[in-house]
């Protein structure tokens, strides 16, 4: 096929960069959620992406994936059930709002 | 250059081989759904003894048709409440992975859309995206009934999911290979699966079954409970889409149970004329996959409903060990002896007889309740008759 | 099979772990058998292993395997079998089973019945590790693991404070000992570059009058603290307070020894350094006299008993001191039996009068528990030397070692000594089995102990009846030498061999000896010519003086403990100043640091979210000048 | 009609769909969209496996993100319901020093995006599912087994949190 590896390079780390800047940015700790799955699929595609460069048949890459995929349903496994028992502390998801950690 | 059946270049085969398969798909979907309403109802019917529907057409054979209609011509109502986009996509949502998995189903020697080395994979996968359609509808109807309906149906999806891929995982060690032409290819003339990995067909069935929230699994739209689940808000055809799609689940669990254990399309007859034998295979495939659809009618007529306790505890508590040492057995049967099917066989069956067995011992406390309940309305009974 | 040497002390471990895991939850009362039985069988073990070196095998090495390895420093944990510690590992074991025996009905009504049967077998464990091993580290391995057990059991009834003291005081006791064994295995290693017998003996003779001198010296130190010689002798008096068994088993047969048997085990070093042997020998008739005086007026049945081990500890050392080794094990032996029994009866005694330990209270009880009367009868004969009893044969041996070997000094100590012991061990018995009874309550509530209690009586009985004729017979060319002469014997000694006549003399005097301090009791107890009463008033300072000990405790405790609480203060004053100042200083800082990172800390995910991006850029920016050649050298 | 022409086409479309989803699951107020949203970037990733010959990693992609994460995503949107914000209070107060941050980020970004532009082109050689396995199995044996690890303990974890005392 005609579509370099970079092209796939540069759509992942594109997809990355809105990943970080939606973490960094939006208030509701379910979206900031969602936006690290963002940045780990951004991550898949990379590796994918490197795994079939300079026709390599081994699957290395891919493997990685199939790892992030677990850390991905753990993480996110976790983090929604932390988010919903600080939920039922204060009825908020606002991580502005949650700074009962302050120093 | 080879030449096709009837002389036909190879590539306009492909083609034509292509669209049969498509027109297969769509036609097992539609006029399947149509005439598996129809055959719903004359089935309880026959089982409730009544006699069904009986008026339109000859033995009342155009009723579905004329219900069919009669949804399209429906005004396409959206309560004000409901989100827009969400309410709209729903439908689909549920639909179109349905309509999709028919596209690796093996009919026929060479009639299949396409075949995927990974075509087991690829139908789970889209299993489970159904279950994104069903938590959206249930949530966008903006509707307590609606959303606890489709929050039920995702965690009994979700559940399910396990046992029934680890009982196709089974199949996959047996036979090597996720490509369904393969599995069916591996189980010529009557040594078919269900010889091999009969516990693994029973867990996958009662798995199917929750899969497809049909009785006595159907808990998203348990009349009783919650009005009609995630259906409520809806009419006309975007209910009547849902209909087709969960009449097009059980086909497509059917046909998987057909191919992963029945041998598919195999058949007498089917490799007499290039051209008659994969009709033939086709015959034989959907006469395999409607026994089963009639199953399906038949428990939906026989069972009652499960409680959702009941039903989580049934498949983590049950179903997923079961499975799970199923597997393990399994896999190391065949690590120990490779390429040889009966080991496993008998493994296999073994395990059916004990966990069969082993039921009544763990639901030994509620059949001592219902036993006890019996006797006392058996009492009451007696007492009730007596002539005073 | 000699081979299987390692069972010995593997089954009192084993009887260790089950009973310390399993003993007080599920086990209960039967972790009294199972500890017997671990010992018992160990105890046939040893006698077969005992026969095997009878047959001949003179000295064999079982190494388990290699516990230390640096360089050329080599530890191995491996017994050392020959007729020394063959000898040693049947006292041990046979000895100790009784004694187990004895223990299951003595400890029968006591809630820690499982605790103690635990600690008791550690403490055979440790024993016999001691015994057997071929290296003086790992015989320091048992000698601490005596020393701990004795602690534990000392202190069984911790609830009271008295056993806590006595516990701690033994403890403190054994540390000093302890210190002097280091220092003698440090030097050892430093002067010979080995740790194992073997090797240390072979090169006795290349090295210095004077390192000899410090490492035994050092290695006595070690035995006193264990053996409770003078100085260090104070704690096993109160060690008394420990369960009866415990005085028999440990404070009588087997740990107060261990000094003696580290001495004579490195006979060769204190052969060769001759100052050194010196030193034992007269610590050794010292102690022996200093005790046996003590235990003339001393009212309390177990701390007669007491003093009299310490004295009888004395005759051995003395024995080594002059050079007849085999003497001082042949007493260790028979010294076993017998003081063993005399614990064990007074333990009989104690049981039947409800612990009632005060002699002033007893009296008459050969009428209520003649089996325990008859065996101690033996016993207190064997203690004082009369013929044919067991300890006749041994303390002869010693006497007329000490004499012919020329310091007849130290031998008339001796005999004053054995007069002495002959004289406070009738005073004990009469007191306690004759006369009318004193205490009426305590006479009609006095009962013969069960079967378990006497059987090991009578069997400990029989041994220190016939032992002595069985091995030391006749004087000097008894089985005993020919047995453990060759494992003892060192070149250069001379073997004396005196004409018969000497040592007929000999034991006639020793003979004289016991019977003239038996008359004296007897004339004294029975008689009342002269009354106790009157001796009493007439020597009353020395009285006193004996009743207090000599009032070592209280100097130890003003004195010496004064000194050192001056020292220790001095070192307080360090720790708490310069120590603790340091750690509270570096604790400030961090503090104040805390206090100062405590704003980075906002509690807000999105700015730790932010730092983690922070480090991102970071390290972007130096892979990009990186890339760009920035970094390039 | 030469068959790179569709592939290019496709990228670009899934290119746009992935961008375009990400940028809305980032600036849309409403939770449920982004949630949606999110899938369908998902959906879109998984096309891009396809088109790079990984069919089974796409596979797993929907089977996994698109069954199962969106699911739990949307669950936890549902039990936490929030009244409609004003779009002030929609961004962190870091944003700015975030944006700060993050923009250079993104220069980077851009560069090490171009960097590649003229790298050789991947083989899709099809059937990745064999070597997937055996490296799985084989090479990576330890990790899978960690991995299992890992998700017990996430799953207990999960199940701690969120469990009430009452129950």
């Amino acid at each position: 096929m005609n579509i370099p590896v970079g092209a796939f390079i540069a759509v992942s780390s594109v997809l990355f960069f809105i990943g970080v800047a939606g973490v960094l940015m939006r208030r509701n700790a379910v979206v900031i959620l969602m936006c690290v799955e963002l940045m780990l699929n951004a991550a898949n595609l990379a590796l994918v992406a490197f795994s079939r460069r300079g026709g390599s048949a081994d699957e290395r890459g891919s493997v990685f994936v199939v790892f992030i995929f677990v850390i991905a349903a753990a993480e996110v496994a976790v983090g929604l059930a932390i988010v919903l028992s600080s939920y039922r502390n204060r009825p908020t998801v606002d991580v502005d709002e949650l700074h009962a950690m302050k120093g | 250059m080879p030449l096709g059946p009837f002389g036909l270049d190879p590539a306009i085969w492909a083609v034509l081989r292509l669209v049969i398969a498509v027109l297969l798909a769509v036609g097992l979907v539609f006029n399947g759904a149509l005439a598996q309403i129809y055959l719903e109802r004359k089935i309880q019917a026959i089982i409730q003894d009544r006699v069904g529907p009986i008026h339109t057409g000859p033995w009342g054979l155009l009723q579905t048709l004329a219900d069919a209609v009669k949804l399209l011509g429906k005004e396409d109502i959206r309560a004000r409440l409901t989100d827009r986009w969400f309410f709209l996509a729903a439908p689909a949502f549920v639909f179109s992975p349905m309509l999709a998995s028919y596209v690796v189903i093996p009919f026929a020697p060479g009639v299949v859309g396409a075949d995927l080395n990974i075509g087991l994979l690829y139908l789970t996968t889209l299993g489970s995206m159904t279950v994104l359609g069903i938590v959206i509808a249930g949530w966008a109807s903006n509707n307590k009934y609606s959303l606890i309906g489709g929050l039920r149906s995702a965690g009994q999806l979700i559940s399910y999911e396990v046992p029934q891929i680890l009982s196709l995982v089974t199949v996959v060690l047996v036979v090597g290979s996720l490509s369904l032409t393969q599995i069916v290819d591996s189980q010529p003339g009557i040594f078919i699966n269900l010889l091999v990995l009969p516990l693994a067909f029973v867990t996958y069935f009662i798995a199917g079954l929750a899969e497809t929230n049909r009785n006595p699994f159907d808990l998203p739209e348990a009349e009783s409970e919650l009005v009609a689940g995630f259906l409520t808000e809806y009419s006309g055809m975007r209910w009547g889409l849902f209909f087709v799609a969960e009449y097009g689940e059980v086909t497509v669990v059917s046909s998987i149970v057909t191919t992963l254990w029945f041998g598919g399309w195999h058949g007498p007859w089917t490799d007499i004329h290039p051209l008659v034998g994969p009709a033939l295979g086709v015959l034989w495939f959907t006469l395999k996959t409607y026994f089963f659809v009639l199953v399906f009618m038949w428990i939906r007529a026989t069972l009652p409903r499960f409680r959702i306790d009941q039903l989580m505890s049934l498949c983590w508590k049950f179903l997923i060990p079961v499975t799970l040492t199923n597997l393990m057995v399994t896999a190391v049967l065949l690590l120990a002896f490779p390429d040889d099917k009966l080991p496993v066989a008998i493994a296999n069956w073994v395990l059916l007889v004990l966990f069969a067995a082993a039921v009544p011992y763990l639901q030994r406390r509620r059949l001592a309740a219902l036993r006890q309940r019996l006797a006392t309305r058996r009492l009451s009974l007696a007492t009730a008759d007596r002539p005073s | 099979m000699i081979q299987n040497v390692w069972l010995i002390p593997a089954l009192p471990l084993a009887a260790f772990l089950i009973n310390g895991l399993l003993g007080r939850r599920w086990l209960k009362h039967a972790t009294g058998w199972i500890a017997t039985g671990a010992v018992a069988a160990s105890a046939f073990i040893a006698i077969d292993v005992f026969l095997e070196v009878l047959g001949g095998h003179e000295r064999t090495t079982v190494t388990l395997y290699r516990w230390i390895g640096v360089g050329d420093f080599n530890i191995n944990v491996s017994a050392l079998v020959d007729p020394l510690s063959s000898v040693m590992l049947l006292v041990v074991t046979v000895v100790g089973t009784l004694i187990f025996i004895f223990a299951n009905g003595y400890m029968a009504h006591d809630h820690g019945f499982a605790r103690f049967f635990t600690w008791f077998s550690l403490f055979v464990f440790a024993m016999l590790i001691l015994v057997m091993a071929d290296n003086y580290l790992l015989m320091f391995v048992g000698w601490e693991g005596v020393g701990l057990c004795s602690y534990l059991l000392i202190g069984f009834w911790f609830e009271r404070p008295a056993p806590q003291h006595a516990a701690n005081k033994a403890f403190w006791m054994n540390r000093i000992g302890d210190w002097g064994y280091t220092i003698g295995m440090i030097t050892t290693f430093l002067v010979f570059g080995s740790m194992t017998y073997t090797d240390v003996f072979a090169k006795v003779g290349t090295v210095t009058q004077a390192n000899l001198t410090l490492i035994c010296i050092a290695f006595f130190v070690g035995a006193a603290g264990k053996s409770a010689q003078l100085p260090l002798h104070s704690w096993l008096p109160d060690a008394m307070e420990g369960p009866t068994p415990v005085s028999a088993l440990i404070h009588a047969a087997t740990m107060v020894t261990a000094g003696v048997y580290l001495v004579a085990r490195s006979t060769p070093l204190f052969v060769a350094a001759g100052p050194a042997l010196q030193v034992v020998a007269v610590v050794g008739a010292v102690t022996a006299i200093f005790a046996a005086t003590i235990a003339l007026v001393q009212m309390d049945i177990k701390r007669v008993m007491a003093y009299s081990t310490v004295s009888q500890l004395g005759y051995m050392f003395l024995a080594l001191g002059v050079g007849a080794p085999v003497a001082a094990i042949f007493h260790l032996a028979t010294h076993a039996f017998f003081k063993a029994l005399l614990f064990l009866g007074s333990g009989s005694v104690i049981h039947g009068l409800g612990n009632e330990q005060d002699m002033r209270k007893m009296g008459g009880l050969r009428r209520k528990m003649p089996v325990t009367y008859w065996t101690m009868l033996i016993a207190g004969g064997a203690l004082a030397a009369l013929p044919p009893l067991a300890g006749f044969w041994s303390k002869d041996e010693i006497l007329s070692g000490a004499f012919l070997s020329g310091q007849t000094a130290l031998w008339a100590v001796g005999i004053v000594t054995a007069i002495l012991t002959a004289f406070y061990v009738t005073r004990a018995m009469w007191m306690t089995f004759h006369g009318e009874p004193r205490d009426r309550h305590l006479y009609d509530h006095a009962h013969e102990s069960p079967a378990v209690m006497t059987l090991p009586l009578v069997a400990l009985a029989v041994g220190s009846a016939t032992l002595g004729l069985l091995i030391g017979f006749p004087p000097d060319q008894g089985f005993i030498h020919s047995f453990l002469g060759p494992a003892v014997a060192v070149e250069g000694a001379a073997e004396h061999a005196p004409e018969l006549s000497t040592l007929l003399g000999l034991a006639g005097v020793s003979v004289a000896a016991g019977i003239v301090g038996i008359v004296i009791g007897i004339a004294m107890y029975v008689r009342h010519r002269p009354d106790p009463a009157a001796v009493t008033r007439a020597a009353g300072p020395i009285y006193r003086l004996l009743v207090n000990k000599y009032y070592v405790d209280e100097l130890y405790d003003h004195r010496v403990l004064e000194a050192a609480r001056a020292f220790f203060g001095v070192l307080w004053a360090f720790d708490v100043h310069v120590i603790d100042g340091l750690a509270n200083g570096i604790g400030r800082l961090a503090a104040a640091g805390g206090a100062g990172a405590r704003r980075l800390q906002t509690g807000l995910v999105g700015n730790y979210a932010l730092t983690v991006v922070v480090g991102l850029l970071v390290v972007l920016v130096a892979y990009g000048g990186y890339a760009a050649g920035v970094f390039k050298r | 009609m030469s068959f790179d022409l569709i592939e290019t086409i496709l990228f670009a479309l899934l290119t746009i769909g992935i961008v375009g989803g990400a940028v809305g699951v980032v600036f849309l107020n409403r939770i449920t969209g982004a949630a949606l949203l999110m899938a369908f970037t998902f959906l879109c990733n998984a096309g891009m496996f396809v088109l790079l010959g990984a069919e089974t990693i796409a596979a797993f992609q929907v089977l996994i993100y698109v069954g199962a994460i969106t699911v739990l995503i949307l669950y936890g949107v549902m039990f936490t319901p929030q009244q409609e914000r004003p779009y002030g209070l929609f961004f962190q107060k870091q944003t700015p020093w975030a944006a700060l941050f993050v923009a250079p980020i993104g220069i980077f970004v851009a560069l090490f995006a171009f960097s590649f532009r003229d790298s050789e082109n991947p083989s899709t050689k099809g059937g990745d599912l064999v070597p997937l396995a055996t490296s799985v199995f084989r090479d990576f044996a330890f990790p899978f087994e960690v991995a299992s690890v890992l998700l017990l303990a996430a799953m207990i974890g999960a199940i701690v949190l969120v469990k009430r005392d009452d129950e």
